[in-house]
């Protein structure tokens, strides 16, 4: 399967005609001073693939040692995990809509390359989500309300990073990779062999950060996965209005590998993971992964891509559904009977009823918690403010009881 | 001939009829395209200038700021688009080391047109960094011109003369205000840029506001005109500069000044306007100026935000506290 | 046993003794290792400690604080150079929206033991971007701590607990005093960080500075002092938080305030200060708060800084209009 | 001649052992998909090289196309350009020692760099300088005075930019590769075939500015070169602190070439921007050169290299000093005669006497200086701020007119 089609590289104002960067000039051809050969090649890139849409398992020397001992129990574990992420996701938007939440970030689409790389991490690891990554923080064992709360508007974030090695969700765009980086950097410095895995999206490659960040990377040769969530869209803005060639790509510039993967295949998603968190852990450095994938929702419950694009790519994307692909290949292969599958559908039910009444049931903080953890050692201004507040809040008090 | 919008909507058509009028002017930003900005403040702008004129960009602030800053250079005239309050951070040094100081830098032979839109503040139940007021973060900065309209009319206006103005305008629009009608007629003759506006007399006391907050002080004026009490309402429309003479005039009246707004009060605008009219007036004044605004902590999560915003019962406060003095 | 040594050296020693003490403090920045900071504050550091310990980085500072705060998410206590004030800016983003509110996101689940030191102010000569004073960019932060040594004393003490804060601090270190020398005992007991300190008393008007400005406050005082006057001179040390109490004591005692700084006026901390104690001092203020500081344009080339700084006539002309109320 | 000794690109703490990125694991061969192999291959870069440092001109089928039509005069022509300009600098230096200006960054070392680049320009091309670009002004036509100004300390730079189109000097790392950016976008939506030049350094490689700079460029296909003088240091830190593999190798990763030239060598530099700021010209996008070269005084007047780097690098790199190197060239080819170096030397001296006048002549700015220019459109603030200075000022007046 190609999917090049839709990551269309032309430039957008190209007064040349030619695409991509290939300098095709008479005096443009020789390889070595320049790059333009190697960028010319890898503009048609293979994803690395182990599940075909049919549930084909393709043979791939490469990525197969990565997941050469994979059982039938594991790939059902897999399976499971993305239905519940999924059902979790779905929850989470109905309740959206009941206006329990304030707002919620889908991840429908991208279950495989989060169960996948999520589940590739090690205990001692240490991910470092955008906003999105509701299926990696399930693989981390953190408990799904958790990441309600920020949705609701009871809190910023607000679980125990340390709990499970997944950092709070980060909003402004490509902060965490710097975080993920200097992070990194300090498992160096202690001689363990962790490694970090940081995520951002097709968009956020854009951002300074995330650049200084492979840079920094690559310097300190610093054990950091950067595992970039290709979903095609940056809200409204599709790939073309954020980089000329395929984002793989970018690692090379910096000096260390890149790797597109198949971002709705679990297993290519899994193995390359594994690959490229083990060589981190060897002390080989940093990799960036491209998981190509599809946000088959809108980008937030406030967005509308009716506005910006068509139904057919969603409808073409959900043939490539990775869920549905794993179904595939788990029923061919005869790995999975129907008590399996009904046993999952119940689990999931009970699922969204628990998440459904954590959220009902979770209560507005205190008001008090306005002054709350603004500091670590406190702060006189904040005291005092806090007390001007308190005697504020209890006049009406007063007023009432006088009443 | 008026008619009556959203303000969101008065700044669609202010700049629509830019983009019309000169072509030199661009729109550029985040999603400012097919999808007309995620407030829909740029809605088909696009279909009718084209991709050349109203400019879906990377997602890289800096990037934003520091191509528009070449554009301006080249005679261009980009007003940007940050999508919320709390991205606009990764272009603060553009905008601080480079916007703000080109024109000096170059002893005047270049200029730096730029606009630079931020729709700000609270009270739309937003998560994290989407609600924010950093005004005082820009006036600071000398080099930048600040301001903020309050309602419709004003936003067409003002992003008019920020438009034409050749120096840097930081554009706060209060968000929260975007669906609040107002009448715009776009053939009136409008008051300079940085003037301030008297939009209610009264006797007893000053309350001096800018952007979303001018409404929340016209109910606290109703309100205490219920109690008696007859309130003043400067709305300041330039944070820089402020326009100090038509305030110092209403204070001088009244003789009591209340600053509203929504950012955190330590080191925002309410303590430089307060530092400035007590050295002006200290004489007339017969209480301290008082400042109600945000709290010194993260802007906070929705569910709270009611209690950290100022709202009619703590304005009202604070003009009793100052009418006891 | 105390022992006199420059400003600059006071810093160094006082990082030489975290580095020794706590494995986990790291020096960070551009040119810190075997050049020594280009003021020399870093020397000897990197050959004493190791390139694990005292990093050069990548010229990038959104990357080199950016990195400290994953190192301090790891259980490092990093302590960043910025190399000169005018180059914060790229690292803002990053001290704002990440390293200024990651506890208070985390609902106080993780700390940001980070210090970034920045050497600031003018004075000394300096081309564009050298010599500014941004500190009221950070003081309106919340989540920040900002404090100022004014000489090798407090820098030595005021760095130690920095360090030891478990909230991020900027710290302002004042460039143009770095040679000056002073008295520093490394077993003295100090003061809370975040305390403000009457280094002179004085009976008819208080001076309040901090940084560089400390300095020059003493020679005003000196030269009101031939003139039969008496000046009281608090050193705020912090100015978020600011020690109001202290200050206020002082104000009321005199009656009478002049803040002196070095960054411009307009919403500079001069602002905040005279806000404040108008409100908390009214009826004891003979006179309104005045403030001396640079000017709203940008730091002047420096032909031109001496007039564009406060220095004595200067801060003498606000004492007089200050008495002449 | 091969310089790759002076670009060690080894990680800093690669636990691993081995370096610049090569995936060398058995799974990590395969060359599509990841981006290793080219990444590999490209760490042992080639030196577009015309000349050889012993003036020794040889050929390359590439690039001597763009110096074909090349005569003796225009050789003459670079020479002097590169004498004339050591010579400023020279006389900079030494004013900064006799306390005229108050700093100086000197070039020395990188003339070949910035004449070989600066010819190159067209009139209606369009330079972003760094702080160093003395010899690209003297390329553009820029009064040598005019430079001084800032580093006098009576200004910020100051000259009209569009007199010469050569921007003011920037000394915020990076900031006006963005700048540059926009400005080339702007030349497209003119429908013009101007390009524009950006100087950065090896240092200002790292900042999240010019990589976003990389980006746009590259999206937009704006006619843009990205011109890096690699003279190996920024300020005390060598090349491997900032950067994983030879920087010109960057480009790629954005989708647009990258060429490393010898940056000592005129007619390399001057061939290979040629071809970068045509292929621009053409709508083909932008390009990045990196221009290997050697900053062989100290960063600036304040600077101390003695304390970072040993003298036996400076003395490798005064081998190839860029203009030695065109000398002998013209000397073996007869070229240029004893009567040429005659007259440049007076010339020479003459340039040196007229700029230690001009800046001895340079009147301190006027204080009221202060308040011009702050906005073009007035501030009632600054107003306000000039009034009270001037009534200020008066005050000293009166005072003295009274006694
Ligand atoms: C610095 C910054 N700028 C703008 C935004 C607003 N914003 C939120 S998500 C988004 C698009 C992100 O796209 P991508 O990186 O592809 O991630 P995705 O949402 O597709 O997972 C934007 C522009 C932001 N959060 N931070
Ligand atoms: C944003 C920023 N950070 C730090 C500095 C201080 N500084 C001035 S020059 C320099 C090194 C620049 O190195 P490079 O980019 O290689 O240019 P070179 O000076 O070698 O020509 C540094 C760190 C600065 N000017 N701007
Ligand atoms: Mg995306
Ligand atoms: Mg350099």
């Amino acid at each position: 399967m190609t999917v090049e089609s839709t990551a269309a590289h032309k430039p957008r104002r190209s007064a040349g005609g030619k695409t991509g960067g290939t300098g095709t000039k008479a005096t443009g051809t020789t390889g070595t001073k320049r790059t333009t050969r190697a960028a010319k090649k890898s503009t048609d890139p293979q994803l690395v693939q182990l599940l075909t849409p049919e549930g084909e398992r393709v043979a791939n020397p490469e990525y197969d040692p990565y997941v050469a001992g994979i059982t039938p129990e594991d790939l059902r574990g897999l399976y499971r995990d993305m239905v519940l992420t999924r059902r979790f996701d779905a929850e989470a938007t109905s309740l959206q809509r009941q206006g329990e939440l304030g707002l919620w970030a889908s991840l429908l689409g991208q279950e495989a390359a989060q169960i996948g790389s999520g589940r590739a991490t090690r205990e001692d690891d240490y991910v470092f989500p955008t906003y999105r990554e509701h299926g990696v923080a399930w693989c981390r064992g953190v408990d799904p309300t958790n990441l309600l709360g920020m949705f609701r508007g009871v809190n910023n974030g607000g679980w125990d990073p340390n709990g499970n090695n997944f950092h709070l969700y980060t909003i402004v765009i490509g902060s965490q990779a710097l975080h993920a980086t200097g992070y990194a950097m300090g498992i160096t410095m202690d001689g363990a062999d962790s490694a970090v895995i940081a995520y951002f999206g097709d968009g956020a490659s854009s951002q300074g950060d995330v650049n200084e960040a492979f840079n920094f990377a690559a310097v300190y040769n610093a054990p950091v996965v950067f595992f970039c969530q290709n979903n095609q869209w940056a809200i409204s803005e599709s790939n073309e209005k954020q980089t000329r060639v395929p984002l793989y790509q970018r690692a090379q510039g910096f000096g260390f590998p890149g790797v597109r993967v198949d971002g709705n295949d679990v297993l290519a998603s899994l193995a390359v993971t594994r690959w490229a968190l083990d060589r981190a852990r060897r002390g080989e450095g940093p990799a960036l992964i491209e998981a190509f994938t599809y946000r088959m929702g809108a980008h937030t419950t406030s967005d509308d891509p009716s506005r910006y694009r068509h139904d057919d790519e969603r409808i073409a994307w959900e043939a490539k559904d990775p869920i549905l692909r794993l179904r595939r290949h788990l029923e061919a292969a005869n790995h999975a009977d129907e008590g399996f599958f009904g046993e999952l559908e119940a689990e999931s039910e009970a699922l969204g009823r628990r998440v459904r009444e954590a959220v009902r049931a979770m209560p507005d903080p205190d008001r008090f918690a306005l002054f709350e953890h603004a500091y670590a050692d406190g702060h006189a201004l904040v005291d005092e403010e806090r007390a001007r507040f308190a005697a504020y809040q209890a006049s009406f008090a007063d007023a009432e009881g006088g009443q | 001939m008026a008619e009556k919008m959203a303000l969101a909507k008065a700044i669609n058509e202010s700049l629509r009829h830019a983009l019309e009028t000169d072509p030199k002017v661009l729109v550029m930003g985040e999603d400012v395209g097919k999808l007309g900005g995620v407030f829909r403040v740029t809605d088909g702008l696009q279909k009718d200038f084209g991709e050349n004129r109203v400019i879906d960009t990377p997602l890289a602030e800096s990037g934003i700021v520091g191509t528009a800053i070449g554009l301006a250079l080249r005679g261009y005239r980009p007003v940007v688009e940050i999508q919320f309050d709390g991205f606009v951070f990764p272009a603060y040094d553009q905008i601080v080391t480079q916007l703000a100081k080109m024109h000096a830098r170059a002893l005047g032979k270049v200029k730096m047109p730029v606009v630079v839109r931020i729709p700000y503040g609270g009270g739309i139940g937003a998560v994290e960094h989407h609600s924010e007021s950093p005004e005082a973060l820009f006036a600071h900065v000398a080099g930048l011109k600040v301001v903020s309209p309050s309602d419709a009319s004003d936003a067409y206006w003002m992003m008019q003369q920020a438009i034409q103005s050749d120096d840097p305008v930081i554009f706060f629009e209060p968000k929260r205000r975007y669906w609040d009608k107002g009448e715009v007629d776009p053939e009136a003759i409008p008051g300079p840029l940085h003037a301030a506006r008297v939009v209610r007399e009264g006797t007893d006391l000053t309350l001096a506001a800018y952007g979303p907050m001018v409404k929340l002080c016209r109910e606290v004026a109703d309100a205490a005109a219920e109690e008696g009490r007859s309130l003043e309402i400067v709305d300041l429309r330039s944070i820089s500069p402020i326009d100090f003479d038509t305030l110092q005039a209403s204070v001088e009246k009244t003789r009591r000044l209340v600053v509203v707004h929504e950012a955190p009060v330590f080191f925002g605008s309410g303590a430089e306007i307060a530092a400035r009219i007590t050295e002006r007036s200290f004489y007339h004044l017969e209480a301290p100026v008082l400042r109600v605004g945000g709290y010194h902590a993260p802007y906070p999560p929705a569910r709270l935000e009611e209690e950290y915003l100022p709202d009619l019962d703590r304005v009202l406060d604070a003009v009793d506290r100052s009418l006891a003095y």
